[in-house]
């Protein structure tokens, strides 16, 4: 065991899979020499050569939809966008062609890669570097979304993106990378995809939440502990497909559900599961489904008092847990 | 806006040394293809299958010419108007004939579109509908044998009116960088649905293009198929080699519209008729026949058997049926994620 | 008054507001000798010439980023977009650009533009030709969202987006193009963005969708008021902002909702009316809010039995109806 | 993949005639970037702004040439590195410090990032940190004024590495097709972060990308100011008159890593070096010394006036406030639609 930050469970991942894996390589703007912006992929030039660790021109559309190419003919790449704001360009490819390979050609084509993307707010990066955008990728079968919020998970849900067979596009929330550490084993371990984690058991409410978010709900939850309130936590980790049992067994016990989501609220990823909710458990709900998100206005604002206001946080959620508890 | 004056690109056929077996071979898929458009053509009219056509009648030489000779496992990255090389590539007649009925047995299961060709034993990609679509994962397949120092090379094909999309920009642009094991055709027919050339480019000759990215343009009468397919093999065994990529221009001419709905009367009779007469079948006929490689005889035996062919398939996929609803939910994403059913 | 299709109503809108103002363009591709692949500006480049009514190159990027420009120098743009399955490469200039253009400048440049899209399944497109995509816009504030599904509505919809001052997402579903008539008022009306039409009154549950669905809904309910159902049909018109007063109106009248979407259903927009009904009129509730949507499957296949099987229709909804009634 | 050798570009400023006005106004600004550009490094150290800082010293000549005489209504789309254009296109001083500090009193209220400069008043785009998004936009002012028969031109600004993106090549096709009046200016400083511009582009020179459109490519010394203002002036004067886009590459260099907490050390110690020694500052500087125009008085007092006026607009800035939360629910849309309010 030895304590280990997000990022470097992402870089460990990164370079254990490409040591085990020789169709494993990494395309991306700046992964090379400088070793990523974050330094995620540090070493790993150094370690696999520049044939398997390419420094891409600024070409968002080609690193998907070159990637998408590699892994038809049996490679495995594992793409970086440099922040999720700029995944923009790829849509086209990724929504398109990764998305559908295998749907569209009867499965005789498959697209097993990665997309790393570098996302979230709460690091002061304003409206063009704090982006996150999932609920797009949410919304294409044929995706699966992952976004870890530990360092275990970071680095066993990225192999498992890795050794799978389906595309994935993996979350990355920038202001996790440095902010908490972990014991991870040494030997070799992987995250299931689809299985949310129950971070904390609780009676009167279910919080559900996944990134940052997750960090932010623990915190409201064990505030609320001392008030009296006993919340139950669940980091869905996996965004699409989704973990609908343990979200939907969870409520059923609690009665009552908080989502949070750091994205704007409309159209979020937790409309989606509120809405699943109210279909499947509705008799047991003892009061409204609640969300708590990021505010509806084009994107996080640099500025830091609008940066706060625009971000979920303890109190913000702890509220909305004593609103519905009073209900 | 500059004017696309239509320079006559001279067809040096006779002067090019090719095998006679390669000219014959190269002329049998060059006639298959004709045959075959026309006929999905006659069956569109009649109603026999759904949604629409493609034809690439006319400019068949551009995707035959380039295929003829490559190894199972080259890759083409098509558009929509790639009959002729999935023919040439050795596609089974049944296959992309029930791709276009989009039967249970086509090798999409019916699932994507009309002329959405596409066969992985033969390495050849069912495409999307996105213009460019292909010629972006197509470098990626060259990135991957690159990568794995494979020796196959990639064949991406798109028309002129597709260079003007971002994605085809990034890619030429990568390979370039990285000399990638790629060669890209452009089947310039002037028109792009019913945007001349004209609107496309400030350029005249879309090869130029290349010079943006480090790698040979050249352009060439896309009508003469042995034309087309000295240039493309020269530079197909260059990037086979590691030498890198090269876009070859192919002035070429749809002779029906864009799909059967389109009249395609935003073009003059007398550009047509011009571009008739540079039929690429009869050219390539006649070459063969001054070479005494050809005969009436010879052509009119495999026009019958060719005909007897697509028959056969034609009734072998009409007798298919299309695949369950059901279908519907395979192939989303590996066994891992079986998808949810609903109960309607 | 004239008899008039849906998409003779988008070219007399756009004729009509091209007369009025002469800063009003259009530019997309095919959209002048050949008046657009559905013939939607048919006649109009004679009658304006080449500088208003552009026939572009293949470059969707620059057809929705190119029009920000101008639309920022004072014209007002309306682009096409040929497919909604080809709006995925122009994703970069609508969020980056287009819904954050005033935000981001502080309220100085301002976006008065719309896209027109050409949307939507039952036409035998297949998955490349029936795309309809809108809940990534939907989740972009900054951005107006709206989908007629009538010629009225069509013509009336289009007009207020040209003569306002926010960026719109128009999107125009080619199975209505020729689908219905309806009489149009010979003089200038609009429909105001942001309401919805209440289209049939009811009591036992409440139908919201828009587009081609709200002729479903329609025809469900018109089946179930023959069972002695009694539905109201609310068609949504405007995507976003919508007109949530209406339909929580609505849904405290009659309990019950069933909203339908024809894109697939997870992370759609009916996923967000399902949380905001929770979250509003949850007091007032007899049964879980139902959806009927499209398969979570990556698009809409190309074989008719596919087709059918992935598209709502009156049959499904009147079931969906039912469920909810009897629970 | 191709070398790319570093060509050196002759500077013939000696032999180029501005008027004297010209040259000292030319002068003044580049000093004045460069004197507010390093005060700014100084300041993000001292933490008196939050976020970062993307530093221009080294490279001003290729901002400050082009724009200077511009009209008011001229636009500039700008990226990140374009602090030298509003100096020069005459955004106030307060305005563009405002705007590192995020404050109140920034055109953008504080809602974007450090070094998106931007005023309306001068034509300047506030711009996104997408790469070469302006230059999509850009293109669409240059075609509204084509539209509305307005003879005002744009200069997009961008660095070699945002060339590889497909959006840049949508524009320039486009502006080649309709001869808009536009003026791209690369600002070829070999890096793009830490990607040498090798990994960009199988080319040395980035203006043989206009090739691909039609209209002409220039590279030039990009450290000389009277070069590039001159370049860049016959391509505006042309522009203006109808006469199409011009792409003019400068060859130039950022002493400073790509933002301030990057050390640079992707890159050698002798390249930079060999680049500062081509200081476009000290370069300008002789050059009008020589024609002795300008003397180390001058000079001097020159200095000190413009580090007073910097000194005043920061005292004044830095009393401003950031503006309320509530800002962030403010110009979402136009008034007609209001941004529902969280009650947290
Ligand atoms: C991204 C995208 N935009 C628009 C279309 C619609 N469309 C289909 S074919 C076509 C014209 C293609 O022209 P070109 O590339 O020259 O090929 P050609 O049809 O002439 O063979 C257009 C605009 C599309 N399929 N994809
Ligand atoms: C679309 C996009 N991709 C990536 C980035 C991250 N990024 C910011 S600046 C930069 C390098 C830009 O290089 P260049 O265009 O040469 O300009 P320079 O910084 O050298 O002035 C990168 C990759 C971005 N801002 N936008
Ligand atoms: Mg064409
Ligand atoms: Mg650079």
């Amino acid at each position: 065991m030895k304590k280990t930050t997000y990022i470097e469970g992402i870089t460990e991942a990164l370079d254990e899979e490409m040591e085990r894996d020789e169709k494993v390589f990494l395309i991306g703007e700046d992964i090379g020499i400088y070793g990523g912006v974050f330094k995620a992929t540090k070493g790993l030039l150094d370690k696999y050569g520049a044939e398997r660790v390419i420094d891409s021109p600024i070409s968002e559309v080609y690193i998907a939809g070159g990637s998408v190419g590699a892994a038809m003919v049996g490679l495995k790449p594992v793409a970086e966008i440099q922040f999720a704001d700029f995944i923009t360009p790829s849509m086209d490819q990724i929504i398109q062609q990764m998305a559908k390979m295998r749907y569209r050609t009867g499965g005789q084509w498959t697209c097993p890669m990665t997309i790393r993307v570098c996302c979230g707010g709460d690091i002061g990066g304003g409206l063009y570097h704090s982006q996150i955008n999932e609920q797009w990728f949410f919304s294409q079968p044929g995706l699966v979304v992952v976004m870890p919020a530990t360092p275990y998970d970071a680095k066993g849900l990225l192999k498992s993106a890795i050794r799978g067979d389906d595309p994935v596009i993996y979350f990355e929330h920038k202001r996790l990378y440095r902010w908490i550490k972990e014991n991870l084993p040494e030997e070799d371990f992987t995250v299931p995809i689809g299985k949310a984690a129950l971070r904390k058991e609780g009676s009167d409410v279910t919080l559900v939440s996944y990134g940052l978010m997750y960090h932010r709900s623990m915190e409201a939850a064990l505030a609320l502990e001392k008030e009296g309130i006993s919340a139950e936590v669940i980091d869905m980790r996996t965004i699409l497909p989704w973990d609908r049992e343990m979200i939907f067994e969870s409520v059923k016990k609690t009665s009552k559900a908080v989502l949070v989501q750091e994205s704007s609220k409309t159209g979020g990823v937790m409309a989606e599961i509120s809405a699943s909710i109210t279909e499947e458990v509705f008799d047991f709900l003892d009061a409204p489904v609640a969300r708590v998100c990021g505010l509806d206005v084009p994107a996080i604002p640099f500025a830091p008092p609008m940066e706060h206001l625009f971000l979920p946080n303890a109190e913000k959620i702890s509220k909305a847990v004593k609103n519905i508890i009073e209900y | 806006m500059p004017i696309n004056k239509k320079k006559t690109v001279d067809s040096k056929a006779n002067q090019i040394s090719l095998p006679k077996k390669t000219m014959l071979g190269l002329f049998d898929n060059l006639l298959k293809t004709r045959l075959l458009d026309e006929r999905f053509r006659k069956l569109y009219r009649q109603g026999r299958f759904a949604g629409t056509y493609f034809s690439a009648v006319g400019q068949e030489a551009t995707t035959v010419g380039p295929t003829y000779g490559l190894r199972d496992e080259d890759i083409i990255a098509p558009s929509h108007r790639e009959i002729g090389a999935n023919v040439t590539k050795g596609v089974p007649l049944d296959k992309i004939i029930a791709q276009v009925y989009a039967r249970e047995s086509s090798p999409d299961k019916g699932k994507s579109h009309p002329c959405h060709y596409g066969w992985k034993a033969k390495g050849v990609i069912t495409p999307s509908s996105t213009l460019a679509g292909q010629t972006v994962v197509g470098t990626g397949c060259a990135m991957g044998f690159k990568i794995m120092k494979k020796d196959n090379v990639v064949l991406a094909f798109f028309g002129e009116g597709s260079t003007s999309r971002g994605g085809w920009h990034e890619a030429l642009n990568y390979a370039g960088i990285h000399n990638l094991p790629i060669v890209y055709i452009c089947q310039n027919n002037l028109w792009a649905e019913s945007v001349p050339s004209t609107l496309q480019a400030g350029i005249e000759d879309f090869s130029d293009r290349a010079k943006a990215y480090g790698f040979p343009g050249i352009t060439i009468d896309g009508n003469n198929v042995f034309t087309v397919h000295k240039t493309a093999s020269e530079a197909i065994s260059k990037a086979r080699k590691g030498e890198g990529p090269t876009l070859i221009e192919c002035k070429t001419y749809r002779w029906y519209g864009h799909s059967e709905i389109d009249p395609a009367d935003y073009r003059t009779q007398e550009e047509l008729e011009e571009w008739k007469r540079k039929d690429p079948l009869q050219i390539a006929e006649k070459i063969l026949m001054d070479l005494k490689i050809l005969t009436t005889t010879k052509r009119e035996a495999l026009v019958e058997q060719i005909n007897q062919e697509i028959d056969e398939a034609i009734e072998s996929v009409e007798k298919d049926a299309y695949a369950a609803p059901e279908e519907a939910y395979i192939d989303v994403y590996s066994e891992q994620f079986p998808v949810k059913r609903v109960d309607w």
